[in-house]
């Protein structure tokens, strides 16, 4: 193992120090959102951590057994306000496949088109609340900036800036609209070339990069077993993502690469986790160009929503999607009338959040918002 | 023990599944898709199978599903090499709500039992942690049950 | 494809030891937004540019509002209610009214609008001193600068369509999808026509029946129903279902 | 009749100018003007209480030049005092700018370019309420603000802003300065403690640790100055920068001295005491209201002050070389002061907080031996006799 800190914790052990539990939340500013984190401190070192979530538990799940299929998908978005358009993405894919009914190509790739940008403006977010845990206002601000221009983009898809509410069961709402390829790749452009000043800022920072590395690894076995999933379990050297392995969509259509490190050395370390992030950001940006030119190639005239029936089968479905934040599932059990018998939600930072135990032991105190930031916190989804 | 497969496609996870426990059956396959049904008795061993020697390595989702009569424990399991996922469905009778937990084969299912507990009321035995988690500690009733009804649905 | 970012990072420690390119790079926007302006807004005298497919909140064109219930029914909050008030000719018609207090902003009331009276508008200036103050009225839902671009069409293509190779023709939902009874469960209570909000529905008398009373039966005009499913839900035996075109 | 004048010996003055140290001479400019201006505002009182009550005693006390300095020394005080706060004033409105451009937004915007934002927030803090945690302990707990608010003013009315702008001009100034500059940590941990909170006490911990990792490469380059200019006060350091700035010779000293001026006044990124997202806001967790905002001010007056001195040290203080003094000294000294200041503001936007542990390497594995380097590259030019 490559932790430098395990000796140092089994000295601190022999010397029978005080240990102290300091209690982080649910009001604090490295909680993004409410939660709470028991830290177990010994010095300055933690050895023990555990995470106490539920405070916007509002009984998701159970409300929408009370809706038809159509009326969900305004409340998919409200599950996280970063990753609303993979959400309603993923709901409306696993009515489909309850359906059985296969969608109309254009309204695959308008999904990529929408689901990459909801990937490339999640991460900025995320990316924000890096420079902010660490210190630094000057990351927040400019990455928040970067992820205006991205939000614009979903004004002029379908009218909203985070609760897009776009995707429907059986298509998209409405088709691209005028100019709107000519702003996707202006959009994309200046983003390639913007994000760089954000990581010569960080990358080339000693400060940043000397913060994050070393700490809080992870080997890929314990990235399988907790659930860790998303960017952060492929910094850790398992080589899987959705979009690739178990391609929805057309995902498979297009050509993209997925960023694994540490395939051989199978541990990786917070600075690890937050590369991955920054290189799909650029992969995004790829898939985005390339589906926006299958959309042209499609013709203006194509189907992008056909009618869909209101009642679906009864059975059990499920839906896999992989979110910005790691891998989402929603399962679906059906009776055959218009309103879903139950939806489960399989939010990743769900999971995610219950690996911090591990994430957190043998850190010191001031690298537990680097390390838990590496999830990238969102309690809409966790709580449901 | 039967030989480890990294990436058992879904014809030799059915076969495999099928001569080592007879009691399994196979409702559904697609691609990259198995659906099959446990009793429950076996279903923490055919779980240790499934991650032992098929390599599964990720569970991605235990819930639960309330038909009344009786619950449906839900497993989605993962492979992490070829994609391939396992939905195996567990029923649980209502009047003796008990089944093995499997937070000992994948910590990962620790919450999602602990969740699942919570809302339904099913007991995972041998859990390490069975808390309350999202709703508060005072509850004394499961909220996802069908038997509990929202304010909208009175 | 290449890797644009993990081809270049991360770098050897060694080099990475140094501040000077981050500085440089914070310093070389300073100037760059001293000279120019900063990208944000002085939001209450500039605001930025919206399209006018922004939801905002909803917008009502009186005259074309038939009163049908279908935003209210689609309202995903139950924020929009129909009330009772006077049109043009005085006289009494049911419109709906919006609690922005509660609205979710999803649009769906002007995507399923059968006619098109309900838009989406730009505004989103909505703070209120009441609660009261933020029920908006059918007159007040009025907007003057609705354009055709704030109005969101439900244009859905067939799956037969798709079948039969003709995947260009898009039809409104609310043109396939008619109403159909059931004789044997009818009872002609007259309900559907009397909630018809435009007035599709006729009663037409066929023959008598065994104690020689009039049989009446709903007779649907096609042509001129929005299939709003409003006489499927007064329907006391559930003798009328919407039949889906698929 | 003569009665009367033995009221001046019942209030018994020490005569000003026995004091060596005296402020009170002639090439003291604040007190010239106070002098001044009591001149005008005092003989004004005297005339008009003569004019009603003709050869009352009032009058002739007031007039007596005793009675004169003491009352210009009041004045003296009100007048360094409110330079000071409306120098420290000017550093926050230039650090909200140029941290807004920075980071692409515009800054403060209300009022005179956003300048009396700092006012507004003044009296926010000033009209809040006076709340105090019931399990703190209350001595410690308000002594701490008034010692380190007390402290900080003391400090940052100590520096002089030219060879005319000074409130004493001791021999030994520059040690004076750091000695009132490094006791404010030591409260910073007695607050810490007294807040009966875990984010304080590490806060104040932090504090210590800061200190011990940065407080010492900072002396060293201090007794490297002062060797040079074979004396501790302020006035000599500057005069040795008359021809050639101190920054040329020793710019690590510089680096390593700028640094730890970051560190002292605990400014991002060297900020850990009171680390936002791991403490809350460390050390003043438990502080609202009108302390918490004395306590920025005490932040930024040590701000005031570091560059102050870096400016002193490194940059001349209020020559410039080959022209010598000018005209307006005190303005040549404030730019220089708020050029630093700038840098201070530059470096804060551009890095991340340090971790605890990476200070203290930095202290002593890094600026430590700068230091004596920086200490015996001094020593060499002062025995080649360039110094």
């Amino acid at each position: 193992m490559a932790d430098s800190l395990v000796p140092v914790l089994e000295a601190q052990e022999k010397m029978d120090t005080d240990k102290m539990w300091v209690i982080w939340g649910p009001q604090h500013p490295f909680s993004h959102g409410l939660w709470t984190l028991k830290l177990q401190i010994d010095g300055e070192f933690c050895i023990d951590a555990d995470p106490i979530v539920g405070y916007l538990h509002r009984g998701w799940e159970k409300e929408t057994e009370n809706r038809d299929y159509a009326r969900i998908i305004p409340m998919t978005d409200r599950l996280c306000y970063c990753a609303s358009m993979t959400y309603s993405h993923l709901y409306c894919m696993t009515v489909e496949k309850a359906l059985g009914i296969d969608i109309p190509e254009k309204a695959k790739y308008i999904r990529i088109v929408a689901d990459e940008i909801c990937r490339i403006q999640s991460h900025l977010m995320w990316l924000a609340a890096v420079g902010t845990d660490m210190g630094n206002l000057t990351v927040f601000l400019w990455a928040m900036r970067e992820r205006e221009y991205f939000l614009d983009l979903n004004v002029k898809l379908c009218g909203a800036r985070m609760t897009t509410n776009y995707p429907r069961i059986g298509g998209v709402r409405n088709d691209t609209t005028e100019l709107f390829d000519r702003d996707v790749i202006r959009a994309v452009d200046r983003f390639e070339k913007a994000m760089w000043d954000i990581i010569y800022l960080i990358d080339d920072s000693s400060v940043f990069v000397s913060r994050m590395r070393k700490i809080s690894y992870l080997t890929r076995e314990q990235c399988a077993n907790m659930g860790l999933t998303g960017p952060a379990m492929r910094g850790c050297g398992v080589d899987f993502d959705i979009r690739r392995d178990d391609p929805y969509d057309n995902y498979d259509k297009v050509d993209f690469e997925v960023p694994v490190l540490n395939k051989e050395s199978k541990v990786g370390d917070c600075y690890d986790r937050y590369m991955i992030r920054i290189e799909e950001m650029f992969q995004s940006c790829d898939i985005i160009r390339q589906a926006v030119d299958k959309i042209k190639a499609i013709g203006k005239n194509a189907p992008y929503r056909i009618k869909t029936p209101t009642k679906v089968p009864a059975g059990t479905t499920f839906g896999r999607l992989e979110d910005p934040r790691g891998e989402s599932i929603m399962y679906l059990a059906s009776d055959g009338t218009d309103k879903p018998y139950r939806l489960k939600v399989r939010s990743p930072i769900f999971t995610n959040v219950s690996c911090s135990k591990a994430m957190c032991k043998g850190v010191r105190i001031a690298d537990v918002p680097a390390v838990l930031a590496q999830i990238d916190m969102c309690l809409g989804e966790t709580d449901r | 023990m039967a030989e480890v497969y990294q990436s058992p496609t879904v014809e030799e996870i059915q076969s495999i599944l099928k001569s080592e426990f007879p009691e399994v059956e196979i409702l559904e396959t697609k691609e990259r898709r198995v659906k099959a049904k446990c009793p429950r008795e076996k279903s923490h061993e055919v779980c240790q199978f499934i991650h032992d020697n098929l390599t599964f390595e990720h569970c991605s989702v235990v819930t639960a599903v309330d038909y009344v009569d009786h619950l449906m424990i839900v497993y989605l399991l993962s492979n992490y090499y070829n994609g391939v996922m396992i939905d195996l469905d567990v029923d649980v009778p209502d009047e003796d709500l008990h089944i093995d937990s499997v937070t000992d084969i994948w910590q990962g299912a620790n919450w999602h039992e602990r969740e699942t507990w919570e809302l339904f009321g099913v007991v995972f035995d041998n859990h390490p942690r069975l808390e309350r988690l999202l709703t508060p500690k005072t509850y004394e009733f499961f909220p996802f049950r069908k038997s509990y009804k929202m304010r909208s649905q009175e | 494809m290449a890797m644009k970012y993990l081809d270049k990072y991360p770098k050897n420690l060694a080099k990475s030891l140094w501040i000077m390119k981050p500085v440089w790079t914070a310093f070389k926007l300073f100037c760059k937004t001293v000279v120019h302006r900063p990208v944000t807004v002085l939001y209450p005298y500039e605001k930025e540019w919206i399209p006018e497919n922004y939801r905002g909140r909803p917008g009502l064109r009186f005259d074309r509002c038939v009163g049908c219930g279908m935003c209210a029914r689609m309202c995903v909050t139950q924020a929009i209610k129909l009330i009772e008030v006077d049109d043009d000719n005085g006289n009494k018609v049911m419109r709906p009214q919006v609690n922005i207090g509660r609205c979710a902003f999803c649009g769906y009331c002007a995507e399923y609008c059968p006619v098109d009276a309900m838009t989406v508008t730009p505004i989103y200036e909505l703070a209120e001193y009441t609660r009261y103050d933020l029920l908006y009225g059918p007159r007040r839902l009025h907007y003057e600068n609705t354009t055709p671009g704030m109005e969101v069409k439900l244009e859905v293509t067939l799956p037969s369509d798709i079948e039969n190779g003709n995947p260009e023709r898009r039809v409104h939902i609310f043109d396939v999808d008619k109403p159909e009874l059931d004789d044997s469960k009818c009872i002609g209570c007259k309900k559907c026509s009397k909630v018809c909000p435009v007035e599709a529905i006729t009663m037409v008398e066929k023959g008598v029946n065994d104690k020689g009373r009039p049989i009446v039966r709903p007779e649907f005009d096609n042509a001129k129903c929005i299939s709003c499913k409003n006489c499927v839900e007064a329907c006391p035996k559930d003798a009328l279902e919407i039949k889906e075109v698929l | 009749m003569t009665e009367y004048s033995s009221l001046l010996s019942w209030i018994n003055f020490a005569d000003p100018y026995a004091n060596p140290y005296t402020p009170f001479l002639t090439d003291n400019l604040p007190y010239n003007i106070c002098y001044g201006l009591w001149e005008i505002i005092g003989g004004f009182i005297a005339w008009l209480i003569n004019l009603l009550f003709p050869n009352n005693v009032v009058s002739t006390w007031l007039l007596d030049e005793r009675v004169m300095v003491a009352f210009a020394l009041v004045l003296f005080m009100l007048v360094i005092f409110i330079v000071a706060f409306v120098i420290v004033l000017l550093n926050l409105w230039m650090e909200r700018k140029v941290l807004g451009r920075l980071m692409d937004r515009r800054g403060t915007m209300i009022g005179m370019k956003g300048f009396l934002q700092c006012v507004a927030d003044g009296l926010k803090t000033f009209m809040k309420e006076n709340t105090i945690p019931s399990k703190v302990d209350k001595m410690t707990y308000m002594w701490c603000v008034s010692l380190i608010v007390g402290l900080s003013c003391l400090v940052a009315c100590m520096v002089p802003l030219s060879n005319r702008w000074y409130v004493v001009n001791y021999d030994t100034g520059l040690l004076i300065i750091m000695a009132f500059y490094a006791l404010a940590p030591f409260f910073i941990l007695v607050s810490g403690w007294a807040q009966n909170n875990k984010y304080s006490l590490i806060g104040g911990l932090r504090a210590a640790e800061l200190m011990i990792s940065y407080e010492v490469p900072m002396l060293i380059i201090i007794a490297t100055v002062s060797l040079l200019a074979g004396s501790f006060n302020i006035g000599d350091i500057v005069n040795l920068q008359s021809e050639i700035w101190l920054i040329i010779p020793m710019c690590l000293g510089f680096i390593v001295f700028f640094f730890c001026a970051i560190a002292e006044c605990e400014r991002p990124p060297f900020d850990i005491a009171e680390a936002e997202t791991e403490l809350v806001e460390g050390w003043q967790t438990e502080y609202a209201g009108m302390k918490w905002g004395l306590i920025m001010l005490a932040d930024y007056l040590r701000g005031s002050v570091s560059c102050g001195m870096v400016a002193i040290m490194f940059l001349g203080g209020w020559t410039i070389p080959f022209i010598g003094g000018t005209a307006l000294p005190e303005i040549v000294f404030l730019i220089k002061a708020w050029f630093v200041f700038f840098l201070m503001i530059i470096v804060r936007g551009a890095i991340a907080r340090v971790r605890p542990d990476q200070i203290l390497n930095l202290g002593w594995k890094v600026f430590m031996p700068l230091a004596v380097f920086n200490l015996a590259i001094a020593v060499l030019l002062k025995m080649g006799g360039f110094y």
